[in-house]
């Protein structure tokens, strides 16, 4: 267990920090959402009183002590409050996905037995009336939007702002007992439980503490030293750990505002207008963003479109140097300043990102381009590493030490040890409490001593001190003579050209690793015409030379910057094919959400697997493939196996 | 919005599917039109009850439309009365008639193409907005709460719509489909006591039509808005409507349920004997 | 016979013949209206443009001559020769042609489709640029016209009249001629606009486009046609008027007379024009004679036309011929 | 481009319904009155004022009138310069009648005036529709312009049966007559065309405005909504003229001093300002004072290329200023019926949207 410190100064408890803000900074805005054309707005003090009525409504409706309370919904204040509300009257908060579907919320509903929903509307009043016959503990539903409800059976049914006002009516009856439940809370009552979607079996539900969402929340907030006058877009799914941390977390021990779209239609309009000073996104945004953005420049005027590209080039070149305040030369600054006022500044504008001052990206790594691009302009995108269990941060990137490769250095209060087989362990403030009623995985992910096994597998890397993420752990081997083998780590390195679709490396327990890769064929093709290099196939295009020199020269690429980390120098690429056929679900070579299943690849692929490792130049191969119509056939295909240079390392010459 | 109640005789009707709905809040009484010589409308009666859904159905140049604008005053008819809520009404201009409350879409869109979404919607406040012009030239006192007052109106039943997105578009860019529910909006706006619609649904797709369905049923019981509209599609007049009345070259040939109508010879005839949808 | 009925009499005779130019000029509007839905504001400018172009011609004077000498400095003015006033008109009338052609080329042919007020304000802006035009070839000052028509009072009719009412009319012999060419121009119009394969086609352009576009009429042949006509009754305007009382602006200004016509006749009426001519011509006549002249201090042909034709309409929105509208929704 | 519109966001409709709803707008409208306000009238002498500034500031007023009547409600008048000779009329009338009274009195009442006229030739636009009404307007224009010349009174018997302004003054500040001084005129004059610039926005912003283009795009769906037409399409004449009015007074009081009717006020006045419009771009305040400016400035151009420059003769110039403007009418007819405003409002969208084309 974490150090049972409690502390005397501070608040204790998430309602605590709302009293506290609603003293301290009663008239700053605390949380607005766009509604009816206009962003609607509440102060600290409004806020608390909003949020009181809820709370002595839950208990006129008898909430108990110890209690859960289901929320489900898009981002909206409301739910923010109804989750602080439960926790006034001493419940414990349960965000679910919205999108979740009704057997889904049975189970964690039935897991933790809320006998409070709160939810958005009609769809998911519907979905959990659906489901209400397996849930014995649950009782009554409070609704947002009454839109289509009017007809609905209303004995277990209320609108929240009918709630609200049933609060206020008896709040003689129940201030007091609302007040002595409050002053029971501290550091060790629940904050808030939260379902991990674990990728395997049922969802886990993650108990945090009021210690583990303060401490983490403040000390984040110290480490980007995050402002009251600060601006969150609230957009991301309320169940997610982030942003409960950030919405409600950070948002209450900072007192920044918490802004909330109009509708997922409107998010982008929304996130321009309010011009957020922190933001988060998931690597994919960005991604899908810079894509758009490259598109809508595509049919710009030529004038234009060089400006563009001139300055782009220039931002690329010393954009990341400003950023983290490295030395450039003054010429180059007063040209960076130029294309600030040309074209960094009205991008940054169109996308809402004028005022960004933190932004954060995680959950996969994110391409170096990607990355570079958003940096470049003078966003100053960071990235993080973290998990439910403990509370969101693990590592972030300081301000001046961003790089696309690594997750940044321990957070404030957080210790971490790296296990023989890579394995990341941490141990901090913000651990878990526990997994709830499942003390044996809780057992198996955090020992006595409060480690927490992450299941990656990654290492500290010298000087910097930076955590480098290579893989998920279970997938981590070793090599024939014992160094580490990650093929993730290398197939991502891959994949970020994007000339490459797929790539499959090989290596466990061998000497060398080699590697199959599929070509992205509309990044590939839209090359072929652009030289006019014609092709009837994707066999045809994947096996012409000019392709497979390009592919080497960026298998050879990756195997430079995998040299670098002499733990993984052993993952170098030697010898290549691009295969003839493109991996595919349908084959079950990979999952419907697209990861390799190694197993089946290896067994389908033996033959040119082994052409790999007995040197012969090329490999004739029979494959069966199933067509769009579920038919089966057959390709054969005689591939040209390549070697690629490889960058010579420590351990080899050790081995010499 | 509310609905004003009419002080009607406390009669009330329960449709086939159980609907309780209100007293009469109109009637036509032997409406005769002519154009000239040509009988648009002959000697046709019909009351609308409040909270329904009352259709108006019949082949092409059967009278329906010319029937609607009687009803929104456009035509005075030759003969016959309008009772409303309970009086008869005297002949007066269309613009009184929408004073009234009643609020109606056209057949083919007649959405104000110069102004904005949302200043189209507000448009259909402008019966409500009483401020005077110097109040209005200086934008102060009156003119301004006013106008803040019914921007609120005219926002939620933008969002009840959900036309949030286009709120600031000019309609002149607008596809067909969200043209015709930016009008359904703008007739809403007014919260009307009763609202026509003159073929809600004509030229849409299937998803559109949908659409539109959803949200005239969400109007009639949300707010509660009695609604007379006329419409090709039998399908969806089945659905959606309380009761129906069957117009055939000007004359009546059918007013009941959904039900009855459909199993009414006269109207299976008049159906079957015109080539259109 | 009293001296003032007889006066009276011979008012309403001048104002018939006003009228009857009225209406020529009328009918112009109501051919371009008709054929391409534009309301020719431009027509009284043309007029004016006819007429300076017909005396420069005559005179032999060089188009331009005042814009080149103060760019190049010289000092010409005229070719020196005098032309024939019936050459003249052919080609003053090859002239208007030519405007048509330009017109219809270089302005209308990008406004098809907009909506009537955008052309109708295009012919404004086209009366302008025609009068500035007009002013920079031929020079601005006031010109006279001659092309031999008598002049003077009608002795016959003053003789005629005198024995047989003891009152003699003074008629001009200008009006005289005027009207008969008037009255037989408007008939060959009627007759044209009826009766020849083009004058059909016209009218079915104004019905409807697709319709006539399918008959096989080129839209372009036709508008161009119209615009030649409209130019042509401007030049026969112009030379009446002109010979009257010299070639000015304020000629442009009679022939905005033909407006208030249109909006007693309708746009589309060919009867309407005429009779709504005569009517104005008349009645603005008779009301300075024995209302404005002597009660309204004079002056009042400036608005009596407008104001007979407003009030009209204000009781008849259709106009004299047009059928009530039945509004749609 | 210059835009930086993220963080820029309304909380009220008060904010919302502005007349500047972006901050970059509103502080660029600042600076402008700053400017006129501040700067222009310590640096203007006479030539400036009264060959450029206040011929500028009279026309936008009576722009911004003409536009309210065609550009809003739809309804084309051609007899603005008739509505502009009332107003100096009654101006006149009025300085003669009482000379003691501030002349911001006697403008105004002017403007009520021709109110009160424009209203009453207002009146058969209920019946006449499109150019039927346009014509119908010119009956006002001769009518007044006729009405002026013929009966004396209203040229208080002079014999020249011209009208001169009398000098008089406001807060002790000399504002008409031949010794006035430049920038006192320019100030009086902005007062009075910054004050009808605020009134016409906010009237065409609010539910007058929207009676008003609900008139202009559909009159009949609009009275089916509840649009009394008559009242509508009346305010709208009586606004509009009043607006011409106070323009018409300024005109003769201030910058002309002495006018003859008919030169003065001719049919010539109303297609003037009917082009100004046009140009501008109809239905916009800001196209009214764009076409003020083209249609003020396009002339002094002219002059100085054509009679300062290469010397010609001024008819020759003034013959070619009817050309091109004309012309310009035509062109800005076929390439951009919505006028200058159309094209500002243009380049602002794709500012705005820099660096992506859409």
């Amino acid at each position: 267990m974490a150090k049972p410190l409690t502390r005397a100064d501070g608040p204790q408890s998430v309602p605590a920090l709302l009293h506290r803000n609603a003293s301290e900074f009663a008239n700053a805005p605390a949380y607005r959402e766009k509604e009816y054309g206009i962003w609607q707005s509440w102060t600290w003090s409004q806020t608390r009183d909003e949020v009181e009525a809820l709370a002595l409504g839950f208990l006129e409706l008898g909430l108990d002590e110890g209690d859960f309370v289901a929320v489900i919904g898009r981002n909206r204040p409301y739910l923010y409050w109804a989750m602080i509300a439960a926790e006034m009257a001493g419940a414990v908060p349960v965000p679910l996905y919205q999108d979740a579907n009704a057997e889904e919320m049975a189970y964690v509903m039935g897991h933790c037995g809320a006998r409070i929903a709160v939810v958005g509307d009609q769809e998911q009043v519907d979905k959990i009336i659906e489901v209400q016959a397996q849930l014995p503990d649950f009782e009554r539903m409070i609704y947002l939007d009454p839109r289509g409800l009017r007809k609905y059976d209303h004995s277990k049914l209320d609108q929240y702002s009918a709630v609200q006002e049933l609060g206020r009516a008896n709040r003689e009856k129940h201030i007091a007992e609302l007040e002595a439940r409050q002053a029971k809370l501290n550091y060790d009552s629940t904050g808030v439980m939260l379902y991990t979607s674990g990728t395997t079996g049922k969802p886990k539900g993650v108990v945090l503490s009021n210690r583990n969402v303060i401490e983490t929340a403040k000390s984040s907030s110290e480490f980007d030293n995050l402002k009251r006058t600060d601006e969150i877009l609230a957009y991301l799914p309320m169940a997610w750990v982030g942003d409960f941390i950030f919405s409600v977390g950070q948002a209450l021990w900072t007192g920044f505002c918490t802004n909330c779209p109009e509708s997922a239609e409107t998010m982008h309009v929304d996130l321009r207008e309010i011009g957020p000073t922190y933001y988060f996104a998931p690597p994919r945004v960005f991604e899908t963003q810079l894509t758009s953005v490259m598109i809508r420049m595509e049919d710009a005027s030529r004038f234009k479109k060089w400006l563009f590209d001139k300055f782009m080039a220039h931002a690329r070149k010393v954009g990341p140097a400003i950023l983290d305040g490295k030395k450039v030369s003054a010429w180059d600054r007063a040209k960076y300043a130029l294309g600030e006022l040309m074209i960094y500044g009205p991008l940054k504008n169109t996308l809402g990102f004028s005022r960004v001052r933190v932004g954060y990206t995680a959950g996969e790594a994110i391409g170096p381009e990607i990355f570079d691009f958003y940096r470049s302009l003078g966003i100053n995108l960071k990235q993080l590493y973290g998990q439910t269990e403990a509370t969101v941060f693990i590592t972030a990137q300081p301000d001046g030490e961003v790089r696309s490769d690594t997750v940044g250095v321990t957070c404030p209060g957080v210790e971490l040890k790296i296990a023989d087989n890579g394995e990341v362990f941490y141990r901090s403030p913000g651990v878990f409490v526990e997994y709830y009623k499942n003390p044996e995985s809780t057992a198996d992910t955090k020992d006595a001593e409060g480690w927490v096994a992450t299941g990656d597998a990654g290492f500290i890397e010298e000087g910097s001190g930076h955590l480098r993420i290579i893989d998920r752990a279970k997938d981590v081997g070793q090599m024939a003579d014992g160094r580490l083998f990650a093929p993730k780590y290398v197939e991502n390195k891959l994949k970020f050209f994007p000339n490459v679709l797929e790539a499959v490396v090989f290596g466990n327990k061998r000497s060398e690793c080699t590697a199959f890769i599929n070509i992205d064929l509309t990044a590939v093709g839209n090359w072929a015409e652009r030289n006019n290099i014609g092709y009837a196939s994707y066999q045809e295009l994947a096996r012409h030379p000019q392709v497979m020199d390009t592919i080497q020269s960026h298998v050879e690429e990756v195997n430079r910057s995998v040299a670098e980390d002499e733990m993984l120098s052993g993952c170098q690429v030697h010898r290549f094919v691009v295969l003839h056929k493109e991996l595919d679900a349908d084959d079950g070579e990979l999952t419907r959400t697209r990861k390799v299943r190694r197993k089946i690849i290896e067994e389908k692929y033996a033959d040119i697997i082994t052409a790999l490792y007995d040197g012969s130049k090329q490999v004739s191969t029979e494959t069966e493939v199933t067509y769009e119509d579920g038919r089966k056939g057959s390709i054969k295909a005689t591939l040209e196996i390549r070697d690629a240079a490889v960058q010579p390392t420590s351990h080899q010459m050790a081995a010499e | 919005m509310e609905r004003d109640s009419v002080k009607d005789q406390a009669d009330s009707y329960v449709t086939d599917d159980g609907r309780t709905i209100g007293p009469t809040v109109m009637e036509m009484k032997n409406i005769t039109l002519r154009f000239g010589g040509v009988e648009a409308i002959k000697d046709i009666s019909f009351d609308i009850r409040e909270g329904e859904i009352r259709a108006i159905i019949g082949p092409n140049g059967a009278g329906k439309s010319s029937m609607l604008n009687v009803i929104s005053g456009f035509y005075v008819p030759q003969e016959g009365e309008v009772w409303y809520k309970g009086a008869q009404r005297p002949p007066m201009k269309p613009y009184q008639v929408a004073q009234q409350g009643i609020a109606r879409t056209f057949q083919n869109i007649a959405l104000f193409e110069g102004m904005s979404v949302l200043d189209n919607v507000m448009t259909g406040r402008l019966t409500q907005m009483k401020s005077g012009l110097l109040a209005q030239s200086l934008w102060k006192g009156k003119a301004e709460r006013e106008e803040v007052e019914n921007r609120e109106i005219a926002e939620k039943v933008i969002d009840f719509l959900e036309i949030q997105a286009i709120r600031k578009t000019p309609v002149a860019r607008l596809p067909y489909g969200l043209k015709k529910r930016v009008e359904l909006a703008r007739a809403l706006a007014a919260e009307p006591t009763i609202l026509l619609l003159d073929e809600p649904m004509a030229g849409m797709n299937v998803e559109e039509k949908e659409d539109m369905s959803r949200f005239i049923l969400d109007v009639n019981d949300e707010f509660g808005t009695t609604i007379a509209l006329i419409e090709h599609d039998m399908g969806v007049v089945m659905d959606l409507s309380d009761r129906v009345v069957v117009m055939d070259y000007g004359r009546k040939i059918g007013d009941g349920s959904p039900h009855d109508v459909r199993n009414n010879q006269e109207v299976i005839d008049a159906y079957l004997g015109v080539a259109h949808d | 016979m009293p001296e003032q009925l007889a006066f009276t009499i011979e008012v309403f005779m001048n104002g018939l013949m006003a009228g009857v130019l009225y209406a020529l000029v009328a009918l112009g509007f109501v051919l371009i209206y008709k054929a391409s839905g534009i309301f020719n504001y431009a027509q009284g400018v043309m007029a004016l443009f006819a007429a300076l172009t017909l005396v420069g011609i005559m005179e032999g004077q060089v188009p331009f001559s005042h814009l080149i000498n103060a760019i190049l400095g010289t000092e010409v003015h005229h070719f020196g020769w005098h032309v024939p006033a019936f050459l003249a008109i052919v080609l003053t009338m090859v002239v208007m042609i030519v405007l048509a052609y330009c017109v219809q080329r270089f302005v209308f042919r990008y406004l098809v489709g907009q909506e009537p007020i955008i052309l109708f304000m295009a012919t404004i802006g086209l009366a302008y640029f025609l009068e500035g035009v007009g002013d920079l070839m031929w020079g601005s000052e006031i010109k006279t016209l001659d092309v031999g028509l008598p002049q003077g009072i009608n002795v016959w009719i003053d003789e005629f009249t005198f024995d047989a009412t003891g009152y003699g009319f003074f008629i001009d012999n200008l009006d005289i001629v005027a009207s008969i060419v008037a009255a037989i121009l408007v008939i060959g119009l009627v007759m044209f606009a009826q009766y020849t394969k083009q004058g059909r086609a016209m009218r079915a352009v104004a019905d409807d486009h697709q319709a006539a576009l399918s008959v096989g009429v080129s839209l372009n042949f036709i508008w161009i046609l119209v615009w030649s006509l409209a130019g042509f009754v401007a030049l026969v305007a112009g030379i009446m008027w002109g010979a009257k009382s010299g070639v000015q602006f304020s000629l442009s200004l009679i022939a905005l007379k033909a407006l208030p016509v249109l909006m007693l006749g309708g746009f589309t009426s060919i009867p309407g024009a005429i009779v709504g001519g005569l009517i104005i011509g008349v009645g603005e006549k008779l009301f300075e004679f024995l209302i404005g002249a002597p009660f309204l201090g004079g002056a009042t042909e400036n608005w009596f036309a407008y104001m007979l034709a407003l009030v009209f309409l204000v009781f008849r929105p259709q106009g004299l011929f047009g059928e009530k509208i039945i509004e749609r929704v | 481009m210059f835009y930086r519109e993220a963080g820029d966001f309304n909380t009220s409709y008060a904010q919302d319904q502005q007349t500047f709803p972006i901050k970059f707008d509103r502080y660029r409208y600042y600076l402008v009155l700053f400017v006129a306000i501040f700067v222009i009238p310590f640096m203007v002498n006479d030539y400036w004022v009264n060959s450029l500034f206040l011929p500028f500031l009279i026309y936008a007023i009576a722009a911004i009138g003409l536009n309210i009547l065609v550009g809003y409600c739809g309804q084309v008048s051609l007899g603005t310069g008739g509505f502009m000779a009332v107003g100096a009329y009654a101006c006149y009338k009025l300085m003669t009648a009482m000379p003691d009274v501030s002349m911001f009195i006697h403008i105004l009442l002017a403007g009520v005036i021709t109110a009160a006229v424009g209203a009453l030739f207002g009146l058969p636009s209920l019946r006449i529709k499109g150019f039927y009404l346009a014509v119908a307007t010119l009956a006002a224009q001769f009518f007044l312009v006729w009405l002026f010349n013929r009966v004396p009174w209203f040229y208080n018997y002079s014999a020249s049966g011209q009208i001169s302004a009398p000098e008089r003054d406001t807060f002790g500040i000399l504002i008409t007559g031949p010794n006035t001084d430049a920038w006192a005129t320019y100030m009086f004059c902005l007062i009075f065309t910054v004050g009808s610039a605020l009134v016409a926005r906010n009237l065409t912003r609010g539910s007058v405005g929207r009676k008003w283009m609900a008139i202009r795009d559909m009159d009949i769906a609009a009275e089916i909504i509840g649009v009394n037409p008559l009242r509508a399409k009346l305010t709208a004449f009586a606004v509009s003229s009043f607006f011409i009015g106070i323009s018409g007074a300024l005109f003769f009081s201030i910058y002309l001093g002495a006018v003859e009717v008919g030169e003065a006020f001719g049919i010539q006045k109303s297609f003037l300002v009917l082009f100004m419009i046009i140009i501008g771009g109809l239905g916009s305040i800001f196209g009214s004072f764009a076409g003020a400016a083209f249609l003020v400035l396009l002339p002094v151009l002219l002059k100085i290329v054509g009679v300062d420059w290469l010397g010609w003769p001024t008819d020759i110039v003034a013959h070619l200023q009817l050309v091109i403007v004309g012309g310009l009418i035509i062109i800005f007819l076929i390439a951009e019926p919505h006028g200058l405003a159309q094209l500002w409002r243009v380049a602002k969208e794709k500012l705005r949207l820099w660096p992506f084309p859409h």
